[in-house]
């Protein structure tokens, strides 16, 4: 495939990011990264964090390549990487496989001229008002209005700008994500100005689905951020105070006019024309709503055989379902380029470790000017001339530029010559220069620990810019701290393990066998425990799915597959008895058809799902009318009479869900009785249908489903958890009784089929998260690794998460996650080695007491007791390497101080603090 | 112990938070200065008996 | 007190015969008046030489840190709260130990009884009707047993063994009435100077003889901070920094541990009243984590969890 | 002039005269007990105690004292010299010490000063001190001094010794230090020396009387050290101990000490403090070793120490004056006298019967 490369005007292996050129160009633009809040220079970086740090030119705005003019940026660059000649280039790649993540664009309300965007400052766009909140943003995070500068006493927000409406714009889909950032900037505002700062919130369906969401809307309730359910018709400018009139309805009819000092329109997700021009180029088909199209049991797959998509491409979308199906692309790209794994690689040199053990320290210390950040503020020679005066201080130089790749070669030729055993580099930030020093000291044949960094950019020169005499001062006493440090430290070790390639995978529904399937055919031998006598989990009991498939069909299918998969095997009645080891080296022990096995494997995969709740209201199981989703699903399946003859049928959402005792959203509820309402219909268009509901959670192109129904006569009634629907028998007669939304007064409906949309439970397997070591929520549910980047894995290394037991979802983003758990299992399994950091902590045994505290504190479960049976040590706690991430929890909780943190020891940290105290 | 209150001061100050943390070290350090040089807890030289 | 003694022989000498324990740590008979000496039993004919009076204070619990054979211990309140504390800290198996429980009537305080006299105390003698008789060189004097009580005794709400596989009498009623923090609160509402002033003076009779640290259940560290010499965390010397530094440190190693068995006020030469320090901590404990150590060996102590999602607004 | 008579008013006032030439230490009560301290100012000793908490051995032997100061700062011309600070040797006069403690400073001696050794520290505190001792008339009943080389009116150690008297005191000076001293506190009232000697004679008698409780230690020199290292014994004697220490930190007669530096930027001190045998850091060894590990072992020490091995080095007495403060202060009830009779009396060939543990 070809690729089109757009100049950058700066050569990236030369620019060190140094800034020189941006504090000299004269051309100041809007800068789109903070939505033109801001001004920034035409040479820049994006944003502080882009990767790689590497200045580029605007060339639309750029004075000398619009004009020939200025220059400015090439006569000053210390390292010559400005090259103003640089051409678009066009490469070729030989390319297996292709993901699309291209993303999506924000709404532009421009066009609605009732909200007055175009000409009210006032008015922003969330994404605007996200700069405003973030502290790399154009007001530092200081919360003001752009008009007057003043702090805004009270904010409106408006949903569904973009989103859901086909009336001034023709995008009926929700755009999934509004409803939780809007929250979410109105508690961060209130967080930035204090409590007194009035949010509220108007909306058509709060659509809060997502995991943790329900929790964090509650809240927001709490902290007094209003929310109204009103679709706001237009914004009014107050004169000329910069101030907003709202007209809006309440929801007891009254009409209301209220004064705003900010308005924030929460814009939808959307596709733009180029993205649209781009799938018909690469010909691959698109939804209505111009997203990619995808199969729900092949949710990244395009309609292009090898190519794949994820992100909000796909469908409006959250980071953590974006994280999840950039794992699931990956997974299925990984599929489709198996045959052709490790086949590109490339093995580096090692250079032999030179022992320093027991060698007097000679520390070698390399000052850095970073072109004028430092130099600029530093006197860095005299820093330099004061190291060479510092104990155990061999050698000395200062570096225009510490990172640049000469000087990186002179600094291990340097070390070799002078048999230099310890490195200070007096800096930037280790944060990011840290692993590339380290590896100069690996090519020098170094420990890459013998190593250490003081800060004198960000940490001096940056911060006092204005007193170069005390900064140079603090430079000297962070040189000798970090030498004071270095002249302690000793080479520490990165233990290797060994990765069995064999994968577990627990549960074996839609969720397990999916990532069973993506292991396999990556090459991985997995086995599946499953605790039933099948395969297929809860979407046995679906019937069929919103696209028209019948779930039946695809899942014998998948089953099918899975079985005449000579990698995966099945053990079925299985369950696990017990787990030992880690990360790498499970031995799990398996129990079922009558035995025990055990089973080592390197990764494990939690796919155990969920189950339905089975309600104690409303009346269920005390009338065969009164039906869960599922039951409703079972009728469908089997034709039975009684749906066909039905006159009325009923559905109660949030049965169990978003209630005091299980505060969640089942997220999937609302989309399946909307459905099922429409299968209703479709099966007998005489039937009054209504769902009686809270929040209509129809997210992203699910809406369309919602359009359906209330255009097939689906009457939708809405409730609220202070009045609940009440359920009661007259003779023969289901009756549901209601208070209607609109009126205001009792209704009666009666039914001859009353769906429960009932809340999904986690299966709650404590056992099970002991045995790995993994957490659960109050819920019952697994805990990720992070909410939002981290969603397929637990923080316990080698353990890895899908499906229901994550949280309630849909078979197409179950299925992603399958296949991004998977894929975050290969990651550690193609490594077939991990080596653990040497920073880990330590237990000196004949000062450790056996308390067991450290065992009970550490989240990753790397401190165990010695056997009692041990010959050195017995019943002593020890530490795990390969477990440890170095937190120091056990280090601090110590009593008996037995525990250190290699590479921060205390008489490194000791010594660093007094001889910080000699400086005053 | 009798340590002014001054002196001591918790946070919980996660790593994404730099505007707390450049404001909590300001707040903290205003405080103590503003208390002067510590007096208690001072270790003097050991006395000779 | 007669019927107490009875029962820990009995008990003591049945255990040992029917091998469910090799030894039994109780108390005999000391060489001074209200002295008794913590002591071990072997042989079922020893056993008689177990006794129970009001000066068994010593925390038995001390006796079994790290105890890998079948131990029979006499055990009040507070014994067995620590003993529990040492099961969860691993410093002994549940299966291992078999608990004698002695629902405790308090614990007399020979130092209060002898400051109340004039001239050395010959003979103390309790009477069931809650009297103490001291008799001395040419002097007899009556107290209300009430009066001589240890401090931690008097105020002490847990008197009845928490475990208990052997009781050697029904339970005891607990006292509820008391205000356990009563002197903590006064402390807590000093101005910094006063409270400065107030723990130099304590402390200014230490010898640095780590009497408390010794006497103390909790304190079985192989190596103690203060004999730690890389860092060297503590002087050595009579300076009063390091002393503050030893007393406050013990006391926080002891947070959420803590029985208030009063081992350390009982041991020490020079008579600091340190449990105003471990009672800090057990009060903050308490209305911070709602813990009360050594209740069950079934709960992890608040200080010896993890929680990413620290819910407390005290750290903000 | 060897005994002076001395009424309240010339004693209260020769305290007072004391002070323009002595440092003047005497026992001072202090909450429920008396401690020995330094007189500054009007403040007179409180004579109606029976024995000090702490043993007086702190007023020659601080629990913490500075040997060495330097500094590491090389811009000072004396870097890196280990200098004597500046100490208080002018005299100083202990006031009311027991015989029992007196004799204490006697045995200390042996240590501090012996032909091999001589510790400046001690000796220079030691000789600007003149001991003016007490006559006790009380004993407690954890006394046992005259089982210990001692008694209630023993003058050994001391400078003189004050007995009571009606109306006052009476007293004896025994060295010429002590003559020195009451010259300087102005008593010069001389006694009848029949009289004087009748009222010592009577005094003595009569506290020795109140002994009651005897300590065997005449066997102890010639049981084998190894028969006592070796008893069975020592396991039911060290259960009980918690190696809190207590007993050594009061005792008059240990004398162990360990020297630590201890720094703060350039500046440097080299301090020693009272230790004891009863922590396990007493003996361990760099190595992570220690020969003494056990608290059996630091128990079996500490009475090997001061009941069998010093006996074996000196050929005479024990180190022990009987004061009886470990036996008041332990806090579990280990009682030296009963380790000390079981020692003097223990014999191998009948251990085998006995209920220890160990057999």
């Amino acid at each position: 495939m070809e690729i089109v490369r757009h100049p950058r005007y700066v050569d990236e292996s030369k620019c060190i990011a140094c800034g020189a050129c941006y504090e000299k160009c004269p051309k100041k633009i809007p800068d789109t990264y903070n939505q033109g809040l801001a001004k920034r220079k035409a040479i820049y970086v994006e944003y502080a964090q882009a990767v790689p740090l590497k200045y580029r030119i605007d060339p639309d705005t750029c004075i000398y390549l619009q004009k020939k003019k200025c220059g400015a940026c090439k006569k000053l660059c210390p390292t010559g990487a400005i090259d103003f000649d640089m051409k678009e280039k066009i490469d070729t790649l030989n390319v297996g496989s292709v993901v699309l993540a291209p993303g999506f664009k924000p709404f532009d309300p421009s066009g609605f001229d009732t909200y007055n965007y175009a000409n009210l400052p006032n008015v922003m766009t969330a994404t605007e008002f996200e700069r405003i909140l973030s502290a790399s943003g154009p007001t530092t995070g200081h919360l003001i209005r752009m008009s007057d500068h003043k702090e805004p006493k009270k904010i409106a927000w408006l949903q569904c700008v973009g989103s859901r409406d086909i009336n001034r714009c023709d995008n009926p889909a929700c755009s999934s994500v509004c409803c939780m950032y809007a929250i979410k900037e109105a508690v961060i505002a209130k967080e930035h100005s204090g409590d007194d700062l009035d949010c509220a919130i108007f909306y058509m369906d709060m659509r809060t689905m997502g995991k943790e969401f329900e929790r964090f809307y509650e809240n927001a309730k709490k902290k007094g951020v209003r929310f109204i359910r009103c679709r706001v018709h237009s914004i009014v400018p107050v004169g000329d105070t910069g101030d907003m009139e709202l007209r809006y309805v309440t929801d007891d009819g009254q009409v209301t006019t209220e004064i705003f000092e900010q308005v924030v329109l929460s814009v939808g997700l959307q596709t733009p024309p180029e993205l649209v021009a781009l799938a018909d180029r690469l010909g691959i088909s698109l939804t209505k709503g111009n997203f990619c199209k995808t199969d729900p049991f092949e949710p990244v797959a395009t309609s292009r055989e090898g190519v794949y998509v994820c992100g909000a491409f796909q469908g409006p979308k959250d980071i953590p379902q974006s994280v999840i199906d950039a794992g699931a692309a990956a997974s299925a790209a990984g599929e489709f380029l198996s045959p052709a794994r490790n086949t590109l690689t490339r093995v580096p040199e090692i250079v032999p470790e030179t022992n320093v053990i027991n060698e007097r320290p000679r520390v070698g210390v390399f000052v850095c000017r970073c072109g004028v950040n430092i130099a600029g503020v530093v006197d860095v020679p005299a820093v330099a001339e004061y190291a060479r005066t510092l104990p155990y201080v061999e050698f000395v130089a200062d570096n225009l530029y510490s990172c640049s790749q000469d000087t990186q070669d002179i600094m291990a030729q340097t070390i070799r010559e002078q048999n230099l055993n310890r490195v200070v580099v007096a800096a930037c930030t280790p944060k990011t220069h840290e692993p590339l020093f380290q590896e100069t000291l690996i090519a020098a044949g170094l420990n890459k620990y013998l190593f250490e960094m003081a800060n004198i950019r960000n940490q001096d020169s940056w911060v006092h810019k204005n007193n170069p005499e005390l900064a140079t001062e603090k430079a000297m006493d962070l040189v000798r701290m970090a030498v004071s440090k270095a002249a302690l430290i000793q080479p520490l070790k990165e233990t290797a393990l060994n990765v069995n390639q064999a994968a577990l995978v627990i549960g074996g529904g839609v969720s397990g066998m999916n990532a069973a399937r993506s292991l396999s055919r990556q090459g991985y031998v997995t086995h599946i425990v499953e605790k039933s006598d099948t395969l297929g989990g809860q979407a046995r009991n679906l019937h069929t799915l919103p696209s028209g498939d019948k779930v039946a069909d695809r899942l014998e299918k998948l089953a099918a597959q899975i079985e005449a998969d000579e990698k995966i095997t099945v053990h079925l009645n299985t369950t696990l008895a017990g787990v030992e080891g880690f990360v790498g080296n499970f031995k799990t022990t398996l129990a079922g058809n009558g035995g025990e096995q055990v089973l080592e494997h390197g990764v494990a995969v939690i796919a155990t799902g969920g189950q339905e709740y089975k309600p104690a209201e409303y009346r269920y199981g005390e009338d065969p009318r009164i039906l869960t989703s599922l039951e409703l699903d079972r009728k469908l399946m089997d034709n039975d009479p009684a749906i066909e003859s039905a006159r009325s049928a009923v559905f109660i959402q949030c049965v169990g869900s978003r209630e005091p005792e299980r505060p969640y959203c089942s997220r999937i509820c609302c989309t399946h009785s909307v459905h099922n309402s429409i299968e209703l219909k479709r099966a007998n268009p005489d039937m009054n249908v209504f769902i009686l509901y809270r929040d209509v959670r129809t997210y992203g192109e699910k809406e369309y489903l919602y359009r359906e129904a209330r255009e097939l006569g689906v009457i939708f009634v809405r409730f609220d958890l202070e009045h609940k629907p009440e359920v009661r028998k007259d003779g023969d007669r289901l009756i549901v009784r209601v208070i209607d939304h609109v009126l205001g007064i009792p209704m009666d409906i009666e039914t001859d089929i009353l769906t429960l949309a009932s809340a999904i439970l986690p299966n709650r397997e404590e056992k099970l998260a002991r045995f790995f070591k993994v957490p659960l929520n109050e819920d019952g549910f697994f805990v990720e690794k992070h909410a939002k980047l981290g969603p397929s894995e637990f923080a316990t290394d080698g353990v890895f998460l899908c499906g229901l037991a994550h949280y309630p979802k849909p078979i197409d983003e179950s299925i992603a996650q399958a296949r991004a758990a998977a894929s975050r299992a290969i990651t550690l399994l193609a490594r077939e080695k991990i080596h653990t950091s040497g920073q880990v902590a330590e237990i000196n045994p004949s000062w450790c007491s056996q308390c067991g505290t450290c065992v009970s504190l550490c989240p990753y479960s790397a401190p165990t007791f010695r056997s009692p049976e041990e010959r050195f040590w017995p019943g002593k706690a020890e530490i795990n390497p390969a477990l440890c991430k170095g937190c120091g929890l056990c280090v601090a909780s110590c009593r008996s101080g037995a525990i250190h943190l290699k590479g921060f020891d205390n008489d490194q940290i000791f010594a660093q603090i007094f001889s910080m105290n000699e400086a005053g | 112990m009798g340590l002014e209150p001054g002196r001591l001061h918790f946070s919980w100050i996660s790593s994404a938070e730099s505007t707390k943390f450049a404001r909590v070290a300001q707040e903290v350090t205003e405080a103590v200065k503003a208390l002067g040089p510590n007096r208690h807890f001072l270790k003097e030289k050991a006395k000779v008996a | 007190m007669r019927e107490y003694t009875d029962k820990i022989r009995q008990i003591a000498r049945r255990l040992l015969e029917e091998g469910k324990v090799d030894r039994v740590i109780g108390f005999k008979k000391g060489s001074m008046p209200m002295m008794n000496e913590p002591c071990v039993i072997r042989r079922p004919q020893d056993a008689d030489q177990l006794i129970w009076d009001g000066n068994c204070g010593i925390n038995l619990a001390n006796y079994l840190t790290g105890a890998k054979d079948k131990v029979g211990v006499v055990a009040k309140g507070c014994d067995s709260r620590n003993i529990v504390t040492h099961i969860i800290e691993n410093k002994l198996d549940r299966d291992n130990v078999v608990v004698i429980g002695v629902p405790c009537q308090a614990m007399i305080d020979k130092r209060k009884i002898a400051a109340a006299v004039d001239g050395e105390i010959s003979e103390v003698t309790e009477t069931d009707d809650g009297k103490v008789v001291v008799r001395g060189n040419g002097f007899e004097k009556t107290f209300d047993r009430a009066e001589t009580l240890q401090d931690n005794c008097a105020i002490c709400v847990h008197r009845n063994p928490v475990i208990c596989d052997e009781p050697v009498a029904d339970p005891v009623p607990e006292q509820t009435d008391v205000d356990r923090y009563a002197d903590i609160r006064a402390i807590d509402a000093m101005s910094d100077a006063e409270r400065k002033a107030f723990f130099d003076d304590m402390f200014a009779e230490c010898i640095r003889c780590y009497a408390c640290r010794n006497a103390c259940p909790l304190c079985y560290c192989p190596t103690c901070f203060v004999d730690e010499s890389r860092p060297q965390w503590v002087g050595k010397g009579q300076d009063e920094n390091d002393i503050r530094t030893f007393h406050f440190l013990r006391a926080y190693h002891c947070a959420g541990r803590c029985t208030d068995c009063g081992a350390c006020e009982r041991a020490c030469p020079v008579g600091i009243k340190m449990r105003v320090l471990t009672r800090k901590l057990e009060k903050d404990c308490k209305e911070l984590y709602g813990w009360e150590a050594g209740m069950s060996v079934d709960q992890r102590p608040p200080l010896d969890a993890y929680k990413p999602n620290d819910p407390d607004a005290f750290i903000k | 002039m060897k005994f002076v008579k001395i009424d309240e008013k010339q004693w209260a006032e020769g305290i007072g005269k004391l002070k323009s030439g002595y440092r003047v230490f005497g026992p001072v009560k202090e909450g429920k007990d008396h401690e020995f301290r330094e007189l500054t100012g009007d403040a007179s000793p409180d004579m109606a105690f029976s024995n000090t908490r702490l043993s007086p051995k702190s007023v020659v032997y601080p629990q913490s004292e500075v040997m060495f100061e330097y500094t590491t700062d090389e811009s000072r011309p004396d870097h890196h010299i280990l200098k004597e600070p500046r100490r208080d040797d002018t005299p100083r006069a202990v006031i009311g010490i027991r015989p029992c403690d007196a004799l204490s400073f006697l045995l200390v001696r042996r240590n501090f000063d012996s032909p091999e050794y001589k510790d400046p520290y001690w000796l220079r505190n030691y000789e600007a001190t003149t001991f003016v001792g007490y006559g006790c008339n009380d004993p407690c009943a954890t006394c046992f001094c005259t089982s210990a080389g001692s008694a209630p009116h023993d003058t050994q150690g001391l400078d003189a010794l004050v007995v009571d008297r009606d109306g006052g005191y009476a007293a004896k000076a025994i060295t010429e230090k002590g003559e020195a001293l009451m010259k300087a506190a102005g008593w010069t009232d001389a006694m009848d020396e029949a009289e004087a000697e009748a009222l010592f004679a009577d005094r003595a008698a009569a506290a020795e009387k109140k002994i009651t409780r005897q300590v065997a230690t005449d066997k102890l020199a010639e049981k084998p050290s190894m028969d006592l290292y070796d008893a069975p014994f020592w396991e039911d004697v060290a259960f009980s101990c918690i190696n809190c220490g207590t007993c050594t930190y009061l005792c008059p007669t240990c004398w162990c000490f360990d020297i630590q530096d201890e720094c703060r930027g350039c500046e440097g001190v080299r301090t020693r403090n009272w230790d004891s045998c009863m922590a396990p850091l007493f003996t361990a060894h760099g190595s992570g070793h220690n020969p003494r590990g056990e608290k059996v072992q630091r128990v079996r020490q500490r009475f090997m120490h001061k009941l069998k091995y010093y006996v074996d080095k000196y050929g005479e007495g024990i180190q022990c004056v009987g004061c009886g403060r470990c036996v008041r202060s332990c806090p579990v009830n280990i009682d030296i006298r009963k380790v000390c009779d079981m020692m003097n009396a223990y014999d191998p060939e009948a251990a085998n019967d006995c209920a220890c543990p160990t057999t």
